[in-house]
């Protein structure tokens, strides 16, 4: 099986929708001649023309609005949002607007408008830069989340995005773009609201997802070595949400951890643990534990930054603390 | 008046317009009646005294082109054709409302007319406008978005936003001020710099400005007749700034007594409908018998309108659920 | 003890930080002449003059902001978001800047700005202007979080946030404005970070905050009369939180029901309920359930409105199905 | 050069600038080398080029005149009377760092300079500037503010919402353009209408607007000199735009080639410190010796800053809970 990195697959996703798909387009800052702030778009600008590859100003607000009326016109517009602490900036256009009009149109108008955008710290660029609102947007109606962890779901969940008629927030993640994977080649798609299992154990459930899954299996070896299996589960998409796999799981494993970057209180672990006691409540042996990022702004200094979001060191720890309980 | 109009409009044209002018005052009058017994609910906010501006305006496109709105949309969602029976149904958040009874007065849709919507969000409808703008110029159609909105929105981030990505790219957009002096209770005076000459604005984005009596049902209509033509081949976006005033508060829960009675006083007098129905008598295209038709017609599709809302069944408790997202 | 309504408690407590203390000012969308859109502050622009009442432009982003260097200047601005709906224009100032501030500077700059604004459904004003964020704001480290739900709570609330040195988010609800309590004028203030036992029961504990704290009570009556005596928690206040009170109350009652109006998945009632089954694992008889918001923008129609929001039947439910479980 | 500048400033201030502008770039050049030795991570946006604006500008302040920034922010650090060593620790994430560590190289702060921050949102420093100048005027202090913003950022709506504000409330905010020609890859004639005449956009706001020539120390210098006695006297805002060049990439991980090699080549020959070198040396300001004083006095101060930096402990496991809140 080819193995290429996530910013490759991701590339070659809206390749494909571009060669596929003449109603698609891309929009966003300086993803043409520059080839995107995090190289994803290289090449694009040269090969589509810069009818289908707008670079556009730097307004946040307008670029997502302009997708959402074109997106209502027929086309097919995807807007990267450069990072999502940017994304504060077209949060009106995003949850106040693409979210809502074809619910409050009476279901006479769709919003098939992809919005990529880069979530995440450990780049070493603070607090203003290294933010994961994921959880935000899932908690919104109208709205669809998607968090691939691999480079193999990043290209199957965005070809199964890219025929949708609603409005998706497909979220990649800054330290995931170097990694690598396999990636069939068979024009798999990965439909959205199925999480998947990506290591089988019967001690304990992981719960997680974009890069706290892969952190997840580390964490989970890391156990293997003291003897405990844990099954890790990458939940792939947030909105929909797929807690059967994860309740089963459970059932199995009677105890679980769920794991994100983001910062504790608020965060969408609450959302998982509080669906998993109230699903699993027979079978947890041992309450649901979190492990979150710390409840601060991300520092830039690098000792801190390290000890604010989770590695697999104390995933495994929180892990051991469900099992010895 | 613009004299110049006249010789291209018919008389069933200029009957037209003051037909749907009078046809947006009663409506609004009776939202108003109808507020008050409870039948609409929220927040109503009337177009009264500005009519001359939608249908001025709307008059003046093709069934192709996009409209967009803010708020105060009943006016406009009239004037572009869609039924005061479903226009009513919905602000009574009956299922045979224009957007089913889910989005009530601030959120009126019909796609059938291409009326994009009613924005509640100050500002909001721009990006959105400017979008379908740019979908008209991928797909090499002459269609044009024609975006109203309230003075207030001019204060907004999302405004110049909006300007300069519709200028930077040439999209055939008219963005179009419905200047009354006013965002809620604060007059623009207040909180615009260039309050004076709103449609200066436009040079910012190197974009043509233009001013117009937005009383003037036919200053409207001309103007945005040419500048149609203007936008939807090829020449970018323009920038109107219609003056005009809201006759009632900022929403009916608005007695407006920040306002000097001497302001209001100026305004009522330069009223668009008995302006534009003198206009059309003392031209000798309408007799005081015609005009009385048309009130008397108009009255009776209004009565009908609140008739049908009333009669129309609610939403089933199932629709709560539909159309999130694509069934 | 004086009886007033909510706006009243508000408005005296804005008045009083005008009176005492001369580096107040007030600053937001018609707040002047018009008195608030709700208001709150009628009568203010004439007593305390437009230097002290700033009616600002229609510009979210730049009062917020405004309000943050004036704050980082050593005034005490207190600015009006009109309603909750309209910070989403406004949300690169409050997250990225307001909240991080103090942090990214290495603690040499307060930034002591209260935020108000309006939250909620259920007064027809459909999807755009009826959200609930609260949830989110109170998952942002450096913001502190204000959802009073009596008279007596937002002034008692509001003397201790005026003093603060870091930014707050105090958060009225629409549909409390008209209501009553008593409100004690002895001066009395309450601390962020302590809930409030607002009725003592054996059977369940009822968590809430802001209006759907007052729902939970009127569930409470009617569960009263069925013999069932539900112990109702108002959190009071989201960021800090506090969870020892309800903690306890658990351990005491054995089952809990958390309530929030906003929609469920991703909401803070997550996190409620996953620190309550952390917390209080053993002493859990069944699983805390939630009642929450639909999963809908709210609707214009009324039928409609009325089951998308929570109301006292719906949690008295969750109560029996919690009970007879 | 602007003679008549001459006649006000001594050569103690004119070597001063000297001295400074060279010191920015000798403190770019040092963070370029310390970061390909992994010594400073993240972002690294050097400021090299654009000295003349910093020096220009900032010395024309008084110290209670607060300054805002954005990102690209060491230059303006540094000629704000930051030390070197405080800014290069921060850099290196050290607990000796201006903001601690916590805020690198986009997020440098110093209470003690009213230096109120690099912000790294493009726009979002401009809010926060304008409330400074508001608390200015609500306290009755004289003191104004000063706010940098790149090219780039006048294609955001906070920029408009605070130009707009702070023009209706008269606030002595001084909004500084350094037009680059660029925002990341994108040149600015790309996305911004307006783009060949920047300051007029000051005219949408009733603002008056200036344009200088960025890479002129004392034009730079002088202007603001004007500008400061304008704003601090109740006058209200001022915008400028300053032509200039960034010679570097965006970033150190930019390699700008999408710049034109001749465009290049002609802001290189407009270099702003051979420029005023030479003009120093030609007036007979400062002889080759004196000026080779400098530089070896400024090389010393970087490499001691780098030393400074490196021997810094980093902030203790504890500090990072300190500082969310107040204690
Ligand atoms: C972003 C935002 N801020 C505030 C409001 C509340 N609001 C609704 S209408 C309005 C006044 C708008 O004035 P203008 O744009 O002049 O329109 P007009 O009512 O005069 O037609 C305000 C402040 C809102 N809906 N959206
Ligand atoms: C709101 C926002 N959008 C995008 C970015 C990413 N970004 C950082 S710097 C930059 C370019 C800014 O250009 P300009 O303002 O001209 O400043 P210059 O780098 O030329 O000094 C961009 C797009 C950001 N930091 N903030
Ligand atoms: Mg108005
Ligand atoms: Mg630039």
């Amino acid at each position: 099986m080819p193995v290429m990195t996530y910013r490759e697959a991701v590339a070659q996703a809206l390749r494909e929708a571009l060669d596929e798909d003449p109603r698609v387009f891309l929009m966003g800052e300086d993803i043409g001649p520059y080839g995107g702030a995090f190289a994803v778009t290289k090449g694009f600008w040269d090969q589509y023309g810069q009818e289908r590859i707008k670079d556009s100003p730097l307004s946040e607000s307008v670029i997502v609005g302009a997708g959402v009326g074109a997106a209502m016109a027929g086309l097919r517009p995807i807007v990267e949002l450069m990072t999502i602490n940017f994304s504060l900036l077209a949060m009106d256009q995003i949850v106040n607007h693409a979210a809502k009009i074809r619910y409050m149109s009476g279901d006479q108008f769709s919003v098939p408008l992809v919005i990529r955008t880069v979530t995440g710290g450990g780049a070493s660029v603070a607090a203003t830069h290294s933010q994961s609102f994921e959880g935000w947007f899932a908690s919104v109606p109208g709205l669809k989340v998607v968090v691939p962890s691999t480079p193999r779901d990043a290209l199957g969940l965005f070809r199964t995005v890219r025929d949708l008629e609603d409005p998706v927030i497909f979220i990649e993640h800054i330290l995931l773009y170097g990694t690598h994977g396999e990636v069939p080649d068979n024009g798999y798609k990965i439909p959205l609201g199925k999480a998947e299992v990506t290591r089988a154990g019967s001690d304990v459930t992981i719960v997680s997802f974009s890069r706290m899954a892969q952190v997840s299996l580390e964490a989970a070896e890391e156990l293997a070595q003291e003897g405990i299996q844990a099954e890790v589960i990458d939940l792939r998409t947030l909105r929909p949400l797929d807690a059967d796999t994860m309740v089963e799981s459970v059932q199995k494993t009677h105890r679980a951890v769920v794991v994100e970057e983001a910062s504790g209180l608020g965060g969408f672990g609450g959302e998982i643990a509080s669906q998993l006691q109230e699903r699993a409540f027979d079978y947890l042996d041992a309450p649901v534990r979190r492990v979150s990022g710390e409840e601060v702004p991300i520092p830039y200094s690098r000792p801190l930054e390290l000890l604010a979001i989770p590695d697999a060191h104390k995933v495994a720890q929180a892990v051991r603390e469900a099992i010895n309980r | 008046m613009a004299i110049a109009e006249q010789q291209r409009l018919g008389k069933t044209e200029l009957l037209g317009f003051y037909r749907m002018m009078r046809l947006i005052r009663e409506f609004e009058r009776e939202c108003e009646r109808q507020y008050t017994r409870g039948n609409i609910r929220g927040f109503l906010h009337v177009y009264t005294g500005e009519e001359a501006i939608a249908v001025g305006a709307i008059s003046a496109l093709k069934p192709e082109d996009y409209v967009v709105t803010h708020y105060r949309d009943h006016g406009h969602a009239l004037a572009r054709g869609l039924s005061p029976n479903a226009v009513m149904a919905e602000l009574f958040g009956k299922a045979t409302g224009c957007s089913k009874g889910k989005g009530g007065s601030m959120h009126l849709f019909d796609a059938s007319k291409n009326f994009m919507g009613g924005y509640a969000i100050v500002g909001g409808q721009l990006p959105i406008a400017t979008g379908l703008a740019l979908a008209s110029q991928q797909k090499g159609e002459a269609r044009i978005s024609l975006c109203f909105m309230g003075d207030g929105a001019l204060n907004e981030g999302e405004f110049h936003e909006s300007m300069n990505l519709a200028a930077v790219w040439n999209l055939p957009v008219i963005f179009f001020c419905e200047n009354n002096l006013y965002g809620m209770g604060a007059p623009s005076a207040t909180t615009l710099a260039v309050h004076q000459q709103m449609y200066k604005l436009a040079e910012a984005y190197g974009i043509p400005g233009h001013r117009v009596d937005g009383n003037d049902v036919l200053a409207v209509h001309e103007l945005m007749r040419e500048l149609h033509q203007y936008v939807s081949t090829g020449n970018g976006p323009v920038f109107v700034e219609a003056q005009t005033y809201r006759l009632q508060g900022h929403s009916i829960a608005d007695p407006a007594n920040y306002r000097p009675a001497e302001e209001v006083e100026y305004w009522r007098s330069r009223d668009p409908i008995p302006r534009f129905q003198q206009w059309l008598m003392a031209e000798g295209l309408a007799s005081e018998e015609e005009i009385a038709q048309i009130d008397a017609a108009v009255d009776e599709e209004v009565v009908a309108a609140a008739e049908y809302a009333d009669s129309s069944p609610f939403p089933e408790p199932a629709d709560l659920y539909r159309g999130v997202y694509q069934d």
